[in-house]
């Protein structure tokens, strides 16, 4: 009787704690809180967080893989799979991101890109924390280019992207890259507003944008399949990304699928959120996670929101004195992406210079523009490295 | 030593450790620019769509002000509103000017109740008739109507 | 670094594009045209429309296989597939079609049905299109029996049926066929009208019918439970389509299941159609669609529809003629299915003949027969050729 | 060569080319008619089994008016209206009397805005409760208050 | 031609039907009219009803495995399953039942636990149903130990629990659990009043309990974080329902997450529900359920029940006793879950007695323990028979 | 043979049909003791846990009565009211004290309608904007605010 308590005992996970664990807990405990109370991308950074505390509690083999039998042309599964293995195929197939993307994309209103094409110039530059990121990470001699690649998505500012090329080109590396990620976008309105202020000068905040045109409807439901088509022929392997972004903004746009826009950017999408945040948080595992290279990932990925946010500010400043002013060099830094936050730091810290400023929906369009702009910088990454 | 060959090795995780930090940084050096040059070529030559794009579908003299005049749904008021922790939000999938009415109805009766509780609601139930009745058939019923 | 570029510009798209691939993006286009500005089946030409034009974008190999690896009884994907292979898998699989069909379930009131029993007969008439063409099909000499039936089925006017039955017998068909399907179940007020005005006379098309009597909730709660155990007995492979399509109705009828029918008939329906329209028009990759049996394939649908219309038509002037009168033949061209769509063609036809006219609620009946007769036949032709 | 072994060898995508037109023509025939004869078997089976339905299901004295007047939410009504573009439907997953009645009251509501707005809203939010308190027991909450 | 018509008459599902399937058709529609007409949990018995009814009709072949083959490392489906065989997948590999728990933590409301801590003890007891239950079913020789925990879990009266533990341990008695289970915690009010009326004096059942302290949000949004890891640290293998189950209810409590929760307690569930009821149901054969073991599962299943009503009951007098009075016994029987019938049974028993006597909100904090509770003594026998 | 090998025995399939009645019942009480001892240990540290979280989140002062006084929407109400078959429900997410304010405007605007029509309802719809607007970013809004 005390011999098989014994062994329950030792089949208990408080007595195969080991410190890692412990750690890997206090930080999901920490990204819970900063999601719950600081309200740090909450809808991803919860089932991240919980994610990371279910796969470090030892011997709950959420992540355990199924063993199989393949007799005579049927497969049988022997003993299942742990939960989280499941839901992360959805991640290790390169599936949730593009549904997230559809979703995204029946949410997105392209209107203020298309009234202001010269966006997606501000969009592209902000691509340069991507590319330079990649540049120290391989300077750095710590990573394959492979990682190297998936740590500069990060700058990317762009959560289902670096998902999507990180399940790629390392999937080791998944759990931390997504967890930089989605606390730096949380962080923008920490990040940018002091390498804005540094950039621009007091007269340049305060320049005022003349209003954009209106949007007719045709445009709105023709852009989304022309960025597609042109996408695709440019980068190939962005088309599954750009592609479901703009079937979804084309449910949005067209006026008959109201149906499908409501389920993409409701049921689907949060169904979806919830289970590729919980299975990319199960990723980071103590062992995975409590490496030197996690805290290079970290700073790198921190230097890359930062790159990108001057690369975007240093272009519209360029523009404005190119084109003749009437650009706020403000709404560069919003071609990062991290919709809609990214806008808003351009209309907050705008309107500190000058009250009656609104550059809000001039920012949404290097915003929305960033989106695409990551997009492609993903596929070509991919094209690079897979 | 080549550049495309410094790429192939680059790319492949066996030999990337073989490289001198100056080729590594050499190779980086080239996807960089390879990288932001095609997001730049992509991104202007979508500019440039997206610009023909608006001169052919350029519309005479259709008064389109209150089309788009209501910010839409999914953007948050560009005014610097007194810390609202919310604010009222009407999701109407497929806004026209009539739509954008009705709300303003629904909030005038909930408007009859004193406090600020009605600026802590959203109204999200509004929506079009266009795709509800029958499955996958209502967008035709226009069409028929018209064709008979 | 000219060589690298050179290299890169190669794997562009735009340098693999086949005039195939030209033609094939501008028929998604003129699908997307006719769903969005002429209302042809929003719902789900939308979405093929786009698969179309994704499959069709060269080098993005949205449809590309995964390879796997097995060992140690554990499935390692070394390189996953592309989004639209996944999502295919639930055509291919046959779980798409049935799925559809417990939302459609749920939307459906089999009232006017249950209260003139004689509808069924109409239902059943207007299968004489699906035979007929499969006649046309074998008789041609292009087609094997198994992509003669699948062609057959199209006349069936139901969209999932169409699928279900084409993905088990004639896979590499799948494309045209839902397109000619969903495109002519469109175009039903155009293709019927005048084969109804051809085969009836005016006093015919006038004759009014009597109110359908009340339905009570217990007949309609027994029905759905009859007419799986009936239709299952009789055509066993049926059993799939119709028992989910029972089930659904049976959610939304039994008054004790609402949140499982409004789950059935908004977000999982609405996710459903997604997947299974994106990727069934990936299936219309360049070679497979641009054939000659393609052209085929659209000449002996709308062949087949015509038939339908014809054989309910007449089979109702049949029943008018043997059963003493009141009995407008006009509401046997609903027997097609492609609900609510022909019931209404019945009602507006009937009324331009008799402005005090009400058939809608009559012809629901032989309508939604249709329903069952179609997925009757696909069972049919699934026992004979599978 | 018998029916069957025809129909075998019209199944086989095999041997169906080695079938001449005029047996490929009679295997078709017989799938035709087997094909048409088993759907109309199976149907007027059905019809026999609804009809068998209605008899044994019949209701002596309730008076059945109201409940199904008003024409269920997924179907287009029937009179033809100066081609509205849309129209207002109301979604009452589980239809009762009562229910019907309440959206009228909310339609009210709505009409006190003058244009033809009120015609393009589709009122989609009232539900019974149903399935809805606590999930999965709420069926069986009459029964108790009925035992009890 | 009379040939091929007699062929075709032997693939008819009625010329095939045996006793067993008309028994078990029987069966399928007793428990339809025991969902819709009686009540009884119609959520879950009126989908699992269907699954008995489609998978008893012969040739339809619903549970069919697909045959497959690996060629080139592709894997191909070179006959595709059964519907019912990919639904149950979800079963089959312990995907279905927690994502139940994700939404019914998502639905529960653990103020009146946290409120009063003591009920955990209540929720504790009432498993005693289900281990006393495995003592009978070991002791009758009819079982293994596998099955004898899988009958014994019935008693935990929690529906993805018990179908948790049976797919893992005795997946061929899933279909026999799973009705036992939910048609018993349909029929609590019947077996529940006579054994708590037998263990209690007429005095304790009209003792009326304080109203219960206000829960704050910080406790409401620690609870499930916490214990997720507390039962993690000793029952390992409970992990997966215990943490599903509170991440939902942290998606309800965090205030943050409002999309998620929704989703999670509407789409996502009802979803689920369809396909785990119907998949469940359909593993319900003739041959696998008209067995004399069905009958002892059955008979066994409602002692457990039984027993663990009398014991929740009986340590709440002994409660009541130790600790001074104050706690009414009714109570004690709420900890074998069924949420919230059981909680109702207390309350409505107690008011019996005296009208003025609210135990609702006390009784609801050993119902939700007695989630807690189930999933604990599943996780133990799974890390014992597994 | 120990109480561990018994054990082996009593959870091999293979085995467990060679065990004598007296053996399986000794097994399976040992299996009873450990699984409801290890139940209750877990639910006791539980029960040790939650107190001790009680106490570490007292707050002094602060009058909690409105936050949780109206009950949670998906709990049934305990007073026993006379059999009604359905009971208006307010599904309001994010509650609060605001919130449960609004449904008894509309019930008060619904309630104009004199039958018994409103008791049958449920209000569904109204719903906090939380995470409505912008997905993935709503929750960062307040602390933007707070931070500008
Ligand atoms: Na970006
Ligand atoms: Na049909
Ligand atoms: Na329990």
């Amino acid at each position: 009787m005390l011999a098989a308590l014994a062994e329950f005992i030792h089949s208990m996970g408080i007595f195969n704690l080991t410190l890692g664990h412990i750690l890997m807990i206090g930080i999901a405990c920490l990204l819970i809180y900063l999601a719950i109370v600081k309200g740090f991308e909450p809808l991803l950074l919860i089932p991240i967080a919980f994610g990371v505390l279910l796969t470090n509690l030892p011997l709950a083999d959420m992540m355990a893989e199924p063993i199989i039998e393949i007799k005579d042309k049927v497969i049988h599964t022997v003993q299942p799979g742990g939960l989280m293995y499941y839901l992360f195929q959805g991640d290790h197939l390169g599936i949730f991101p593009p549904l997230i993307f559809l979703g995204v994309g029946a949410m997105t209103d392209f209107g203020p890109l298309i009234a202001n094409p010269k966006s997606l110039l501000l969009g592209a530059a902000a691509q340069f924390g991507i590319f330079i990121t990649f540049l120290a990470a391989i300077g750095s001699g710590l990573f394959t280019a492979q990682e190297a690649a998936s740590i500069g998505i990060i700058g990317g500012a762009d959560g289902p992207t670096a998902i999507f090329l990180s399940s790629r080109l390392a999937p080791h590396l998944l759990g931390s890259i997504a967890i930089a990620a989605y606390s730096y976008m949380a962080m923008v309105p920490i990040i940018q507003p002091p390498i804005m202020r540094l950039l621009t000068t007091k007269e340049e905040r305060a320049i005022k944008m003349t209003q954009l045109r209106e949007v007719s409807k045709k445009e709105r439901i023709l852009f989304p399949i022309l960025v597609t088509i042109v996408v695709a022929l440019i980068v190939p392997p962005a088309t599954t990304l750009i592609g479901m972004l703009m079937i979804g903004n084309l449910f949005r746009e067209c006026g008959v699928a109201g149906r499908l826009e409501d389920t993409a950017k409701n049921a689907l999408i949060n169904t979806i959120t919830i289970f590729l945040g919980l299975s990319v948080g199960a990723t980071a595992t103590a062992e995975n996670f409590l490496r030197v290279e996690t805290l290079a990932i970290l700073f790198l990925g921190v230097t890359a929101f930062a790159i990108g946010t001057a690369a975007g500010v240093l272009l519209a400043k360029l523009m404005n004195k190119v084109m003749g002013g009437g650009i706020n060099p403000l709404i560069g830094s919003a071609g990062v992406s991290a919709v809609p936050m990214a806008a808003r730091v351009s209309q907050v810290v705008g309107q500190k210079e000058n009250p009656s400023n609104f550059l809000l929906m001039h920012a949404m369009g290097p915003n929305v523009a960033g989106v695409i702009g990551s997009a492609v910088a993903a596929g070509i990454l991919l094209s690079l490295f897979k | 030593m080549g550049i495309s060959e410094l790429l192939a090795q680059l790319a492949d995780p066996a030999t990337i450790k073989t490289l001198s930090f100056a080729d590594r940084m050499l190779a980086g050096l080239v996807v960089t620019f390879l990288g932001m040059g095609i997001t730049f070529i992509a991104l202007v030559i979508l500019q440039i769509v997206i610009t023909l794009l608006a001169r052919f579908t350029a519309q005479p003299s259709r008064q389109p002000a209150p089309t788009s005049q209501p910010a839409p749904a999914s953007q948050p008021a560009p005014a610097p509103q007194p810390a609202p922790a919310v604010r009222p939000v009407v999701d109407t999938p497929v806004a026209t000017t009539d739509d954008d009415e009705i709300p303003a109805v629904i909030s005038a009766v909930l408007a009859m109740y004193p406090t600020r509780a009605t600026g802590d609601i959203v109204i999200r139930n509004i929506r079009k008739i266009d795709s509800t009745p029958a499955w996958g058939k209502a967008g035709i019923v226009d069409q028929m109507n018209s064709r008979f």
